[in-house]
């Protein structure tokens, strides 16, 4: 799986995307957000507050119960400030 | 409708001008032009956008979508702008038509609080003091909820 | 701020383009442009407007320091025409600037609903059953009285 | 005096403007329309209904009760169509 990052979340982790084979007990978006964390210490910082991190799945918005199941990319940013 | 995320300038009235064009004979047309600012308390030296532009372009068509059928629209077309831009350079256009001034009005204004939060666009900013990211506005959710 | 009554045809979008310029780096700008409205279902051959320019112009001159006044505007423009004009022409192209789009949706409102009341100008419509003066409209009234 | 007359209440007249010298009691926009309806048989039925007869007096918005003293010019027409 494609995993994207923009912004701050970019930055800090210095990497704008990633492949990664997860394991099958990660299923949903928020699942994925706890693994990359357990996996890593710039995520689980940069991640620290949740609310702050949104989450496309195959270019949809999704939300924390989003499943990847089928999933090809996913993308994890900051708050949009479009416009 | 029309649908564009770019990092390509644009030219604003000729974007209206096209617009009216298609539109022949619709009564009612807003434009919104957003550009960057710059005030001389809080003076900035550019702005750069990320973008990730499958998802906005998806973002973008829904919400027009949405507008049309909440509005009755008869058209509308969004340009989003990303990458680094200059003060008074334009980031973002809606333009909107209707037999009705206030469904145009309605329409344009609805899009524009929608797109401040649902746009997958990311705004950094270059000043004096150095660059930071905008953060999101609670201001822009509060205008969002007017919608919902 | 500019005022503009006149027989003479305009571009609306090299008109947004000034009105942008002269307001380098101010943020939102919004355009609303009203043009000969022609539907299937109701043609119109043409649009005669009747105007009573001097007192149009202190209307609209008045119009405008109330808009940029209530709303902080940092810029505002009225072109209103008058004389006969075909579908698709442009009527009327009011422009707002401000550093809040909030506030540019507005002033551009507010100078519609009270341009449609306040402004002297009479239309009158040529169709396929002939001709006949455009009456004012009760929804004008109430639109107007939502800025009192 | 001059009066000015627009739209659907020009027509109705067939002139769009007149030289008038008003008798001294005639002080307001209302007392003008008196005036004008009682002299002329078509204004008197164009200006039936007086909601629908709107005045200027030297370019500015009038109401019933505005003075005409040292006008140069008064405007009646009806509601106004703009934009």
């Amino acid at each position: 799986m494609k995993i994207l990052y923009f912004a701050w979340l970019r930055e800090r982790l210095n990497r704008g995307e990633e492949e990664l084979v997860l394991p099958p007990e990660v299923g949903t978006v928020a699942q994925l957000i706890d693994f990359l964390a357990a996996r890593d210490e710039a995520f689980a910082l940069a991640a620290q507050k949740r609310s702050l991190i949104r989450a496309a799945v195959d270019a949809k918005l999704a939300g924390p119960d989003t499943p990847l199941a089928g999933a090809a990319t996913v993308a994890l940013f900051p708050p949009m400030t479009g416009g | 409708m029309d649908i564009r995320v770019t990092t390509a300038p644009f030219d604003p009235g000729a974007e209206t001008n096209a617009f009216l064009r298609a539109g022949n004979g619709a009564g009612a047309a807003v434009t919104f032009t957003g550009v960057v600012r710059s005030a001389p308390a809080e003076p900035i030296f550019a702005l750069t956008l990320e973008c990730y532009p499958e998802l906005a372009v998806n973002q973008l068509t829904a919400l027009a979508e949405a507008a049309k059928a909440r509005f009755n629209l008869l058209d509308t077309t969004i340009i989003h702008r990303y990458g680094t831009l200059h003060p008074g350079e334009p980031i973002v256009q809606v333009m909107t038509l209707s037999p009705h001034r206030a469904a145009a009005f309605d329409a344009a204004s609805f899009l524009m609080d929608n797109l401040k939060t649902d746009a997958p666009f990311w705004k950094k900013e270059t000043g004096p003091s150095g660059t930071h990211w905008v953060e999101a506005k609670r201001e822009d959710d509060a205008a969002r909820a007017r919608w919902e």
